[in-house]
Order: C-alpha cells, then structure tokens, then sequence
C-alpha cells in the first residue's frame, strides 16, 4: 500500500494490516517524526512539499523493485505532506515477511530511496515568519549508493 | 509544446512553478536548460546549481534525454524526503 | 527498558514511549511473530524456554553495548516466554535515534544477537502431544558474525 | 560445589535440569565437562553434541574457563530465540 496524504497515520492501524498473512515472522517498521533540532538551527514547523503525480508513480516503481529484489510479504509506504508540527509523523515503512533480514533490508532500502530518490521537499520553520528550504544531506546520498553498489556487483 | 515545472527553493528563486515552452527540432533536457538559462542572468544562476535534479514524464533523468512534444519536464534541488 | 515475560505486548504502548524525546527523529521497530510454517512443517503452536537470570543479564550486557556503540536515544527490548499460539508476538525490539541509519543498525544488531545468544529456546508444537526442540539456523549465526567482523575490522 | 544447569533439549535428553559437583582441583569448564561424559554413554552422547554452548556465571563461555567453588554453569544447545 502506498499513500501520500496530508493525515496523520497510526502505527498500531498499519502493522496489524502488515501482520495479517499466517506466514508473517517478522514485521520491521522505520516511523520519520519532525525533530526539534535540525543541523544546530532550532525547528518549530514543517512543511512538506510533493511533485503530485511523480511521487505515487515513484513509489510503486520502488516497491515493485523491492518486491523483486526480496522476497516480502506486505509493504506499506506513507509519506506525509503539507504542515507539520514538531514531534509530528513525518512518514511510515513498514514490510513483512518470513525471516527478520529480508525485513530489515527492504525497509532501510526503502527509505534511503525515499530520502533520495522520491520527489518531497521539506521547508522549516525556525520561527514564524523565516522558513528555509532542508539541503540534501550527502549522507543521505551515500546511503542509496550502497543499494545500487550491491546490484551493480550482483549483475 | 513542452510542459515544465519547478519545484521547492528553484520555484521560490525562479518566482513561477510551469511554463509551457514550444518544442524545438530534436529537442533534448541539456538543451531545454540551455533555454532557460538563456532566459536571463537570474535564471542562468538558479539552474546552474550543481545537484540541480530533472525527471522527464515524472520519471528521474540521470543523464541528457531526448524530448518529444507533449513531455512533461520537471527540474527541482535535490529532494529531502523521509 | 528490558522486559522477558509471558505476557502479550502492544506496539503502539512501546512506540508512543520510545517517541517521547522532542529530538527523535527516527523509530525502528521489530517485531517476530509465530509462524504457521517452519522449515516446510506445519506449527499450530510455541513454547518459549529460557534462563532466567542469564536472560535478563545479558540483555543489558547487550543493551549496554549497543548504545556504545551507535548513538541511540531510546531502546526497548521485550521478549516474551511460555506457550505462544500461531501468529502471536514473540519478541520486539524497538530503537530510536536522531537519524535511521543509528536506528536500523542497532535494532538489527539487537535481533542478530537475541537469535544467536540470548538463552532462549523454542519448542514447537507440530500436532497436539508432539513437540520438538527447533534447531539453530546457520543463517543466524551468519548474521552476528557480521557485527563481529565489523568490531574486529575497526579495532 | 558447582551447580550445573542444562536447558532445553539437552535437559529433555539427559532427565535432568540441575545437579550439584563438588568443586576438585583447579577445575574448568573443559574438565567438568569431562566428567559429566564420564557418567555413562547416555550422557556421554549427549553432551557431545558440536553445537553446545556454555555459560559461567550466566554469561557465555567462548573457550575453556577456570572455574571455583560456588560457581553456575550451565550447558544449553543453540539457542533459537527471537
């Protein structure tokens, strides 16, 4: 399941549909909150921008790959947008499967990819009335590179 | 026509988030970018940026792509999801 | 916070507290569930051995190093013991840290090392009065020797 | 005296969770183990298993380790939590 959507979403709500299938072993979720603290500058706010359209196109590119590259039983993907506050559920990975290292691998997978790849914006509010738009971390960058590192050396 | 869009802090240094740009012969996103930088100084500067990022039909270029009419372009920084 | 009983648990109590610190910015958790299936023999139910004593104290050990070793904001451990039924909770493990990459190694490295050391045994029920004692998978044993590895490459 | 504990399948194998040895000279898990063999075949077989892990004190014993009077050791097989 895929979603971009400016609600808030509930963990309990998404591992239960997760854990559903008899054959779940283990069940591995990454939960992204809006920190306080950013790079030193204090944060009161958040505002998440999208490229509507892209976004849900990327995301199921991505979890068809996923799905491909491990063998999982369920994968859920939301990623909020508009404005958040501080402590806020940015975003949810949650995936399913048989043995614990597939789990662990899609889920950190998916979110170097979402870090990445997927087209969101984060803008913070340090105090109302001065926002300034989020660089991209290099080690964000870095991340992603070990995933198509590895399939590079698979092929 | 080619559509083109820009996203986050190139939307907000660019002050327009689409433009519809009439499709050249052979067109291609290193030559649409020539375009636009050519706009004028402002706009050479804000797509000059190094990590400058382009998805051609919302899926992500990672090198020069052939454009037809009709294609929708996108250029935006580096993205800060997650 | 470290936690072997018989009793169920419940996701969103564990998240909710490991999420109370205004600069956690990312939540792992794990969760592993009875299967119906192992190794191609059907399960119908579980029964968990341990330690005690032994189980306790080596969690913390563990704990304790885990959080020397990746900068960690909250960690959760809970394992449960006794008669499990198809597609109950086994175990969680829940980290949170400033940034994922803290979170999902950690929180991998705490399950390599509940599979491989912690003083836990599984007996499985595969029809009503007949019972055997699961092997150790070799892939398990695999996993830890990973961080293992690691520790000796950076020493 | 050293209490001796053994947990899971090697306790279902050998009848027995926990028995009292007294403390010899300079002992050491390698020796009592030893001696535990020497009780008969039965035990012998059992405890011969490649995979057994030992704990002293409650923590994991990766190789032969001095033991004194008034210590816990224990013989388990893998373990399979998780």
């Amino acid at each position: 399941m895929i979603c971009v959507q400016s609600e808030d979403f509930n963990l309990q709500v998404e591992y239960d549909k997760l854990r559903q299938q008899s054959n779940v072993g283990a069940v591995v979720t990454f939960s992204g909150l809006v920190r306080d603290c950013n790079l030193g500058k204090s944060v009161c706010a958040l505002t998440l921008e999208h490229y509507p359209g892209m976004t849900e196109k990327a995301l199921t590119e991505i979890v068809e790959q996923a799905k491909q590259r491990w063998d999982i039983l369920a994968c859920t993907v939301i990623h909020r947008v508009g404005k958040l506050a501080l402590q806020d559920q940015i975003v949810f990975v949650g995936i399913a499967s048989l043995h614990r290292q597939e789990a662990f691998a899609c889920c950190e997978f998916m979110m170097d990819y979402l870090k990445t790849k997927a087209p969101f914006w984060k803008k913070e509010c340090i105090k109302p009335g001065e926002s300034y738009w989020v660089d991209a971390r290099e080690s964000d960058h870095q991340a992603l590179f070990k995933w198509t590192e590895h399939l590079n050396n698979a092929e | 026509m080619i559509k083109v869009l820009f996203f986050a802090s190139l939307r907000d240094q660019l002050g327009i988030s689409e433009l519809q740009l009439p499709c050249e012969a052979n067109p291609d996103t290193n030559s649409l970018l020539d375009n636009l930088k050519a706009q004028d100084q402002h706009w050479s500067k804000a797509l000059k940026q190094k990590q400058l990022m382009v998805a051609v039909n919302q899926t992500i270029a990672t090198s020069n792509c052939l454009l037809q009419d009709g294609d929708e372009v996108a250029f935006f920084p580096p993205v800060t999801g997650g």
